[in-house]
């Protein structure tokens, strides 16, 4: 199904603060909370930045589009979110967050969008160039409650 | 378009430097806020360097990879570098990435200065 | 040249409020202050609105795609916005403005985008269906600054 | 999607009725608050009524419309309708339609009542 909104970017960081705030308001009107407005919003800023720092190696002028499904409707509420790029291929298994107690700067993005979002899947596109990242949440998600969640690996 | 995306307010209070960004931090405004934080470092001089979050209302994971260079580099250079008056936003991902515990964080820049001894020191 | 920003809606009013959020998104960083980036989300609102509203008839799945040329460099900074629809042809020259003295409900967009925009301009797409609007604001423009600006017939 | 976008806090002050819509008053959420209005008017009883503003951070001309439809209905039922509490963006575009002076605006919904007089009755 095609989405009903889609956001395509050029591979420049001034472009993301735009994205955010598109993805905010889109979750609001999905009946999320402000805080998960704020934290699918983060999730997407994580993964535009990622494709730009590693897909397209900071390159600025690397097509990117933003694809969502946002839904109301009673039972089925939430937000599905498809990014794609033509950036170089990866191993999705490549892409994982690093374990928290190694404090250095870096690691975390991957690990803020599991975090965030319900669920978080890498994979290489179709006809051997770009990557795709399908993320949702639902709104009745507990996804990022809190200080420290399930996925906190405290041992 | 090549937009920095952040001014950062620079002051000295005693013995201290009190740098306040203003705007989002994310991957579009970090380089200048990492070039702002660095060069403090290295002039010197200052013993305690207080970043005010205050006017921060939004922060990703390149900002918090910044202050944790600053970190490092602060205390290389023997300075004590304090975190301020983090909103809701800025202090929940601290959280999510549990560095809330590893950085000195106070209420205030004063707080922060006023911890350090800084005004009397 | 293609536009670095592009975002593709569904005519469904839920949409607006994501709309306005990236406009305005995109404005901050083009140096605009926050009362004008408010202006420009709000002619970018009213002109979608029309799309909805006299376009496509209040139907909700009709494509509309807003394209955005953000300018921050010296000199010509600035915002252009062209929005494309898919629905019926009108002629531009009834796509006017209302004489403000007669309060009636209605009649205010096309009034309101011109007064906050620089420039305004509706036009026929090529091929016999859709509309063209293209507007847009210089960062140093005072469009849309006082109470009552020189649009204004005050007689 | 739908969502009407608004909700709307309906209170009674004395004789008075205070309207408060929450949210951004735009073409998806205008028609939801016509409604709400269109059903207290008919429902007779208030003589005064105040539409509250001081939680709508947005309104667009389709909200303007709908103010001015319930300006001419309260007319037609003889109540008194007050806008308060405006945003500025909501003052601005009230300005720039040039109906700044077409309705009767207060600061507060109570001082839209004591200036009616609603309270005495
Ligand atoms: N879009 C992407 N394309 C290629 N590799 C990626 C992408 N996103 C993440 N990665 C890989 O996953 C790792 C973890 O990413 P992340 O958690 O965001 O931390 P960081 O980017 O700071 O290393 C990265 O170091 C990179 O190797
Ligand atoms: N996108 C559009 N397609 C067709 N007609 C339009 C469009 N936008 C505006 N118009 C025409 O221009 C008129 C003025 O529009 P506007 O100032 O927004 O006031 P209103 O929509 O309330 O009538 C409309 O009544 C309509 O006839």
């Amino acid at each position: 199904m095609k989405a009903p909104v889609e956001l395509s970017i050029q591979s420049d960081p001034v472009y993301l603060a735009g994205a955010r705030e598109l993805i905010a308001a889109l979750c609001r009107r999905v009946g999320f909370q402000d805080e998960a407005c704020g934290q699918v919003a983060l999730a997407v800023d994580e993964a535009l930045a990622n494709v730009i720092r590693h897909g397209y190696d900071r390159r600025t002028d690397g097509p990117i589009r933003v694809l969502v499904w946002p839904e109301s409707e009673p039972g089925v509420g939430g937000i599905r979110i498809v990014i794609e790029d033509e950036a170089k291929q990866v191993d999705p298994a490549s892409i994982k967050s690093r374990d928290l107690d190694d404090v250095r700067p870096g690691g975390l993005g991957v690990y803020i969008m599991k975090r965030v979002m319900d669920g978080v899947a890498h994979e290489k596109r179709e006809g051997g160039v770009g990557m795709r990242l399908t993320m949702h949440r639902a709104a009745s998600s507990d996804a990022g409650v809190g200080g420290s969640g399930a996925e906190a690996n405290d041992g | 378009m090549a937009d920095s995306g952040i001014g950062v307010k620079d002051e000295t209070r005693g013995e201290a430097r009190v740098l306040s960004p203003e705007g989002d931090i994310d991957l579009n405004a970090s380089p200048a806020l990492r070039e702002v934080v660095r060069g403090v470092l290295e002039s010197g001089g200052a013993k305690v360097v207080v970043v005010d979050l205050s006017m921060v209302d939004y922060m990703d994971s390149s900002g918090v990879a910044t202050l944790v260079d600053a970190m490092r580099s602060a205390r290389k250079a023997g300075v004590r570098l304090w975190l301020s008056s983090l909103g809701p936003q800025v202090r929940s991902i601290f959280e999510i990435a549990r560095l809330d515990r590893v950085f000195d964080i106070a209420s205030t820049a004063d707080e922060a200065i006023e911890r350090s001894g800084g005004e009397d020191g």
